[in-house]
């Protein structure tokens, strides 16, 4: 744009640190309705279930995987986009990475942290989970290691591990400009924070390498847990699930998810947080034409499905495929077809790809199509395997629905905290991307 | 401080073992695995499970007779299984048989004598002591008899035999009264009068299925409800796969396709009561293919020559080659059996259609025969009460005497005429002629509730008696009935309160009746049949000799009844086999569709809907539970624009009720079929307000020869109605979709 | 240390066990099988299943550990219906033992398909991941009607909320056989001394039971018939119940 | 102890100069401070390749051998087969070995980070709070024999912009 003007390094400071430091009233509207929905929607009901028992949700012997678990992959496949993208463009080197990276990895660690606690719902005894970590119990027994439950167990806690140490260290010297903007009990809890970080030549290089060791680390990771949580369908024997191509299925699909969501959450920080000098066309039209890819990919992966579930003529894999085309829920496939598949194709034009309301609409209807997505895999194959004897259906209870419904409230709530808590982009790596301070030019 | 009680005290450490605890089970879990990995999976060698205790008695949820075994534990009765010395059931058991702990603990007992208190049929009881309940019964059955109005006193109870039915007898006969009936709905009139006319005996013989190569049945779900179900499908499994390489050959008959028809080898469906028509036809091709040759072949000629296969097809909807090839089959693969129930028994001309299937029979030649029908020899004691089933026409009789004041006191037990008998009988408003109606029940059920004093009696899991099986296996045999566990409410067993009822009224009663335990008496009747019947062994007294009956559940006898020769029926008998077209209730046009009520294998004629494994246990054929429904063919729902779950009513000359639509393949086009059991009012809260009773919508049509109920003789049409509801069933999709589910080969028919 | 390179050699075998003390197997006689359903309510009985009510069922929440399943096979008038008991298979390669996170089902030396009640976290995995779907879960805790309660079987566990379980082959009788057999002095279970509930009550004796182990017993013998097969065979989870298929008649 | 003398920068380019005409003086004890990172800057401090890659390699491997030795070790507590499965079953535990490696890899590379840093700083160095917006510093420490004037000088010629004398030590 031409009316743009780079803003110097002490506006940088200036304009970032005003997000966190400065709390306006609608900001506190907008938590306390977030966190009430969180409340209201997300934990009472789970007190309830906890209470009554597992059946307060629509789950049955028919489909004993519910909205929970597929809430689950939705939002682990929220997770995936933000620090992976973050570290493989760290390694490339893209610059246009550095305003975004924060936020997008804030939502993985947020997302991830939902994900977590739908398998704490998810349980029948929760108040047993820890047996499945591995730590002494009462009953003396050790997780089954075999189990792709626990390879998620492990999966999803070096995940969060390791993104939430990323997220950590990349703030670390924007902790400390904090620290200095700030005064009293905020200070003296950013000097801890920000471990008196000084910025000297030691302590960048430090920080420069463990970061890089730390993206090294964390792309595989990235990769194999949503791998992981492929399995739990993939390795069971049910038709319509246990694919080969799931993992990269599942892999793309949640980078696809992610992607959306780090452009809908870069659209309302850049409106709320007045941050449009920082967050910019460049990084809507290279999001763009990520989801343009992912969203070819994953086309081409259901295309997939389908050949080979047409062209096996298995009982099995042919009823499956006919059930989730035409069944009870096609109107739900249908729609995730059209909203994953076909209205991305519209990124293409340079218009939309530079509009932002439009772009906010289309990652909106990406991550709605993605969560039928999840919510097709248990509702469409697993009420229908074997023995159609045994044939059953599955719709949600309210609970289940209110749980969905409060769980993208805590997730905001969870953001919201965030944004109060760390700058929300990334202050000494946007100032790397100015033009440098030097007196002979 | 309040105290901690143990339980506290043991939540205290399961919940701090989680966190704080960890390490000190770390270092016991390495020592002690088995033990803390597996309690209750394997239970550690020191560990003594509790001795169970057997006792054998026997199986009275229906009429079979079987023995069973009860596990009891601690005094409580926790299974019944089959009594495996018992010859009846050789250890195995039905569903309902098993489901007996469920009446036994049911919480819908009544508790305690109860007198009523408010308008007949409010429900409103007071609790009452025993004293007073058999004081003021005794009185008024004593004034009765004073005044030498004894004849006004009834009973009406379910199909009790042996001594218990021998009791009630003596009784009612030292009260002066000969008006002593059993109802029982599932009674098969029809099969005794067909089997009196063909065999000159009122009673059911022994059908060798076991040895049979070909059972041809006329809508006798044997292996379902019929008579004696669990012998006759361990007979059935034997004829299957029991005899090496010969596997014998079902065939079944009727217009809705039974348990049994499921499981035969063809299912053909004829008009609903042409059975006893399409018997002839075979009948008729038997004898004009020369498959019978007896002396009184000319007269069999005469009676077959109306029902020539092209006549019988006609009236029955069966093609002309079936016929022939079902009459081929059967005399070819013989010894083969012909029997007759299920919905043949339940139309206008049922006596006459089960006399031309026992004709089969006896053209067949396996009268007497293994494999064939084997006539039974004299029982232990005589079996009376047969002769006491009170059929549709003679309860009518017992309904007239109670409009008409005839009858002072009416005593029920075990029997429910409100539920099992159709409100055409007008059974309810002759109670307002009854001045006390008396209900000996364990259970609330309809006519119990409207009863004015109720005397809770124990169920025949707490309760002496005895039983000898009908029909019987062959060989006389009797068994026990003995409690197996105390008492559960306050309540007396029967006997025990006909006794005391005679000691109450006193007169020549007590000394009919010098007992005051049924024990006692069961004893003294048993003393006979170790007198006469058991070879006297000096060693064994009669001690040793009941211990050892009650012991093994049940008394057998090495002892087979000679063969009786049925060279030759007369010729009136032959004369007399002639089988008419069924009429209907209703008109055809108005009344498109014949409906079928049917007994299920869950809740018989509606006894056991108020035990809960029983409602939840799918129904056989389409898995339904805990509702009544209406069974149509596809194609009729398709016509009429019917799905599964639409609520439909079905209106008979007789009545309405309404019932959710099941679309069931195998029940001819042009009838529907219900369920019978559900649609009890009272009956306690499993049964309560569930359904309907099919039996409300029928028209009193009778047998024209016993004058028993016709029940499956009422026309009916079916409305669509707005309403719709899921009917709750386990199955989901009941097709294979080419799926080897069941063998590779099964798919073809 | 030759011990040791032994065992390391048998952890790494797959299949683990080289033989089962005993190989519990059951054949299903689907030409004697009427569908009768008199085993459904034996295992209620034995196994203290719940009476989950109405509700429960119309939310198709019925714990049935064994269940009759059937197919109509053709159209009317030239239509069967065709029964099959459908229970846990014990299958020798489970697929439903190994996703289970806490090891609460697993593999014992008498080749059953054990579940530990009390390990159990509900991850409802080994539902999802059993082809036969016997695996019934506790979505409520049931209460028995009171005195319904007294019927209940001391030597099986009430189960409460969260908690999966599934047909055991009734592990409660094989134990009390084996203390039977060792009482008298013996070192095995005789062939017929083991009746899981379902086949005791099965009116047509369309149920065997019994060791695989011994060639002469007649389940072994059972399943050499022609007519077996396992359901699903096509999966390998190596079910141990083999089914007789409907015979057609000779006649 | 002699004070430490800290100058402030506005513009990067005097500031590296100053840094090198301070090395070039043989004044060793120098740090620099930026707020961004600056690669220049390493190089003048000396720092080439880092340590902590020696952290990441072997935080892997122990992670990945952990790993497999925690799956077998749990395994092997009780014996309890499942799925007709190996007890030690190669394809699952790999796995776990994958997700320990990179586990343990991060976390010990972030020991690595901390170890190598010297944060977190126990104690109060120089420091000025201009330095995390938009100022580079640069902190001289003097040996007996080194002139502190003579710093000073060479920084404020390189276009310091301000020069403060400070007690802490670096």
């Amino acid at each position: 744009m031409s009316d743009y003007r780079e803003p110097t390094y002490a506006e940088v400071n200036r304009d970032i640190l005003r997000t966190l430091l400065e709390t306006g009233s609608r900001y506190w509207i907008v938590f306390g309705i977030t966190a009430t929905i969180a409340i209201v929607c997300f934990y009472i009901p789970w007190i309830y279930q906890w209470h009554v028992g597992l059946g307060a949700s629509g789950q049955s012997r028919s489909d004993v995987w519910g909205t929970y678990l597929s809430n689950f992959i939705f939002w682990i496949g929220l997770s995936h986009s933000g620090t992976l993208l973050s570290a493989v463009l760290h390694i490339t080197r893209s610059g246009w990475r550095k305003a975004i990276y924060r936020s997008a990895e804030a939502m993985t660690l947020f997302s991830l942290m939902t994900a977590a606690f739908f398998v704490l719902i998810h349980l029948g005894r929760v108040w047993f989970v820890h047996w499945s970590v591995p730590v002494p119990n009462q009953m003396g027994l050790w997780p089954n290691f075999r189990s792709p439950l626990l390879f998620d167990v492990m999966a999803i806690t070096t995940y969060l591990t390791a993104s939430s140490i990323f997220i950590y260290m990349g703030s670390v010297p924007d902790y400390a400009a904090v620290r200095d903007a700030s005064t009293g009990l905020r200070r003296r809890l950013y000097t801890i924070f920000s471990f008196g970080w000084r910025g000297t030549a030691r302590e960048w290089h430090t920080l420069g390498w463990a970061y890089t060791f730390f993206a090294v680390f964390v792309i595989p990771l990235a990769v194999s847990v949503h791998s992981i949580v492929s399995w739990d369908f993939a390795m069971s024997l049910v038709p319509g699930l246990h694919h080969t191509i799931f993992a990269p299925y599942f892999v793309c699909g949640a980078i696809y998810s992610g992607t959306a969501g780090i452009v809908t959450v870069m659209y309302l920080l850049r409106r709320c947080l007045n941050l449009e000098r920082y967050i910019r066309e460049i990084h809507l039209d290279n999001l763009g034409k990520l989801l343009i890819a992912l969203s070819l990919i994953w086309a081409y992966i259901n295309i997939l499905e389908l050949f080979t579930g047409w062209y096996s003529g298995s009982s099995f894999q042919y009823e499956a495929l006919t059930y989730k085309l035409f069944g009870y829920y096609a109107p739900l496939y249908w729609e995730m077809i059209l909203f994953c598949a076909f209205i991305p194709q519209l990124i293409f034009w340079k218009k939309i790809r530079s509009s932002w309301n439009i772009m906010f609409v289309i990652s909106i209807l990406i991550n709605i199509g993605m969560l039928t997505e999840r919510f097709l895999i248990v509702s469409t194959s697993l009420p229908r395997k074997f023995l159609p004897n045994a044939f059953g259906f599955y719709f949600p209870s309210l609970v289940e629905i209110s749980i969905t419904i409060g769980s993208f409230a805590l997730f905001a709530t969870l953001f919201l905290i965030f944004i109060k808590w760390t700058p929300c982009v990334s202050i000494y790596e946007v100032k790397e991307t100015l033009k440098p301070l030097r007196r002979v030019e | 401080m309040n105290k901690i009680s143990r339980r506290d005290f043991l939540k205290f450490i399961g919940a701090g073992s989680i966190g704080a605890g960890a390490g000190l089970l770390y270092g016991k879990s390495t020592k002690k695995t088995v033990e803390l990995l597996l309690p209750q999976v394997i239970p550690p060698e020191d560990y003594s499970p509790g001795i169970a205790t057997w006792y054998n008695t026997i199986c009275q949820q229906c009429g079979a007779g079987c023995g069973i075994s009860v596990r009891t534990r601690e005094g409580r009765a926790k299974k019944i299984e089959g009594n495996s010395n018992h010859p009846v059931n050789q250890g195995r058991l039905c569903a309902m048989g098993q489901a007996g702990l469920n009446a036994l603990y049911n919480p819908d007992r009544i508790k305690s004598p109860l007198k009523r208190t408010g308008e007949r049929g409010n429900n409103s009881f007071t609790e009452i002591s025993w004293d007073e309940a058999l004081t003021t019964l005794g009185s008024r059955l004593g004034n009765l008899k004073i005044q030498k109005h004894g004849d006004s006193v009834y009973l009406l109870t379910g199909g009790v035999r042996g001594h218990i039915d021998k009791l009630f007898a003596t009784f009612m006969e030292a009260m002066g009264s000969d008006n002593y009936f059993h109802y029982d709905f599932t009674h098969p009139f029809a099969l005794y009068e067909a089997n009196r006319i063909i065999f000159g005996e009122e009673i059911i013989p022994y059908y060798d299925i076991n040895n049979a190569n070909y059972v041809l049945s006329f809508g006798a779900d044997y292996l379902g409800t019929w008579i004696s179900p669990v012998h006759y499908s361990l007979a059935y499994g034997h004829l299957r796969q029991g005899r090496g390489n010969q596997r014998g050959k079902c065939v079944q008959i009727e217009p809705r396709m039974s348990l049994t028809g499921a499981n035969a080898d063809e299912w053909i469906t004829c008009l609903p009561g042409t059975e006893g028509l399409l018997a002839m036809g075979l009948a008729h091709v038997i004898m004009n293919d020369g498959g019978y040759t007896g002396s009184d072949q000319n007269e069999w000629m005469q009676a077959v020559t109306p029902y020539s296969p092209s006549v019988v097809s006609r009236q029955t909807g069966v093609e002309v080659r079936d016929i022939t090839r079902l009459a081929h089959e059967f005399m070819k693969h013989q010894p083969g059996l012909a029997i007759g129930g299920g919905h043949t028994e339940g139309n206008t001309n049922a006596v006459a259609s089960l006399t031309a299937i026992n004709a089969l029979n006896y053209l067949s030649g396996n009268l007497g025969k293994p494999g064939g029908i084997i006539f039974n020899p004299e029982p232990a004691f005589p079996n009376m009460s047969i002769k006491r089933q009170a059929n549709y026409t003679q309860m009518l009789e017992l309904i007239t005497a109670m409009t008409n004041k005839g009858v002072d006191i009416l005593l029920v037990h075990n029997t429910n005429p409100v539920f099992n008998l159709p409100p055409a009988a007008k059974f309810i408003e002759a109670l307002h002629g009854v001045p006390l109606l008396v209900s000996l029940s364990s259970f609330m059920d309809e006519t119990t509730a409207l009863a004015d004093l109720v005397l809770p009696t124990h169920t025949y899991l707490e309760a002496w008696g005895d039983d000898i099986p009908e029909p019987g296996v062959g060989f006389p045999i009797a068994s026990i009935s003995q409690p197996v566990v105390k008492p559960v409410y306050n309540t007396q067993s029967i006997g025990d309160i006909i006794l005391a009822l005679a000691h109450q009224i006193g007169g020549e009663l007590p000394v009919a009746l010098p007992w005051t335990q049924t024990e006692d008496y069961l004893k003294d009747s048993w003393k006979k049949i170790y007198q006469e019947r058991t070879p006297v062994d000096a060693t064994a007294g009669f001690d040793d000799f009941w211990k050892a009956a009650l012991m093994s559940g049940v008394w057998g006898e090495n002892k087979t009844r000679p063969l009786i020769k049925f060279d030759r029926l007369s010729n009136n008998q032959i004369q007399k086999i002639h089988v008419s077209q069924p009429s209907f209730a209703g008109d055809e046009k108005d009344y498109p569709f014949v409906l079928l009520p049917y007994l299920t294998q869950t809740f018989y004629d509606g006894r056991g809907a108020n035990l809960p494994w029983l409602q939840e246990l799918p129904d056989p054929m389409t898995s339904i539970v805990y509702s009544s429904w209406v069974e149509l063919n596809p194609k009729t729902a398709n016509r009429l624009g019917i799905s599964e779950g639409d609520v439909l009513e079905v209106q008979s000359i007789a009545g309405t009720i309404r019932a959710p639509a099941f679309l069931y393949p195998a029940i001819r086009p042009d009838v529907i079929a219900m369920p019978i059991g559900q649609g009890h009012s009272h009956y306690g809260r499993y049964a309560q307000n569930r359904g309907v009773n099919p039996m409300t919508i029928l028209a009193p049509e009778v047998d024209d020869t016993n004058g028993a109920l016709a029940w499956s003789a009422t026309r009916v049409r079916i409305t669509k109605t707005e309403e719709r509801i899921r009917i709750i069933k386990t199955d989901g999709v009941t097709r294979t979709l080419g799926r080897q589910i069941l063998g590779n080969n099964s798919v073809h028919t | 240390m030759g011990k040791m390179r032994d065992k390391l050699k048998q952890y790494l075998k797959p299949g683990y066990y080289e033989k089962y003390d005993y190989h519990w197997g059951m054949t299903i006689d689907l030409d004697r099988c009427t569908g009768c359903e008199a085993c459904v309510v034996a295992c209620q009985a034995e196994n203290n299943l719940p009476i989950v009510g109405e509700k429960r069922f119309k939310e198709r929440r019925e714990i049935k550990w064994l269940r009759v399943e059937r197919y109509w096979e053709g159209e009317y008038p030239n239509i069967k219906l065709r029964f099959i008991p459908m229970l846990c298979q014990h299958c020798d390669q489970a697929p439903c033992e190994t996703p289970c996170p806490v090891a609460a089902t697993y593999h014992n030396q008498d080749g059953l398909n054990t579940q530990i009640y009390n390990r159990c976290i509900g991850t409802r995995t080994c539902a999802v991941y059993c082809p036969y779907e016997v695996r019934y879960f506790n979505w409520f805790t049931y209460k028995w009607d009171e005195p319904l309660e007294q019927q209940l079987n001391p030597d099986v566990t009430v189960r409460e909320k969260g908690v999966m379980e599934k047909c055991t082959f009734c592990i409660q009788r094989i134990r009390q056989a084996k203390d039977h057999a060792k009482d008298d002095g013996r070192r095995r279970v005789r062939d017929g001394e083991v009746t899981p509930a379902c086949v005791q009550s099965c009116p047509t004796k369309a149920m065997v039971f019994g060791d695989l182990n011994d060639p002469n017993s007649r389940v072994s013998k059972m399943y050499k018939n022609p007519r077996g097969y396992k359901v699903l065979e096509e999966l390998n989870t190596l079910p141990k119940i083999v089914y007789l298929k409907k015979a057609d008649s000779d006649v | 102890m002699a004070k430490n003398i800290m100058a402030l920068f506005q513009y990067q380019d005097d500031f590296l100069n100053a840094a090198r005409k301070l090395k070039a003086s043989g004044f060793d004890r120098i740090s620099l401070m930026t707020p961004i990172p600056m690669h220049d800057a390493e190089k003048i401090a000396g720092l080439d390749k880092s340590p902590v890659r020696r952290f990441s390699l072997i935080g892997a491997i122990l992670g990945g051998l952990s790993g497999f030795a925690m799956a077998t070790a749990c395994a092997l507590v009780f014996i309890l087969p499942t799925g007709g499965r190996a007890i030690i079953t190669f394809p699952p535990f790999l796995v776990i070995s994958y997700e320990m490696t990179i586990l343990i890899g991060v976390l010990s590379t972030l020991l690595g980070f901390h170890i190598v840093s010297g944060l977190p700083a126990w104690r109060d160095k120089p420091y000025r709070m201009e330095t995390s917006i938009d100022r580079f510093s640069l902190v001289v420490g003097f040996d007996p024999d080194d002139d502190p004037a003579l710093a000073e000088k060479i920084m404020r010629d390189a276009g310091a912009e301000k020069i403060i004398q400070v007690e802490k030590p670096e």
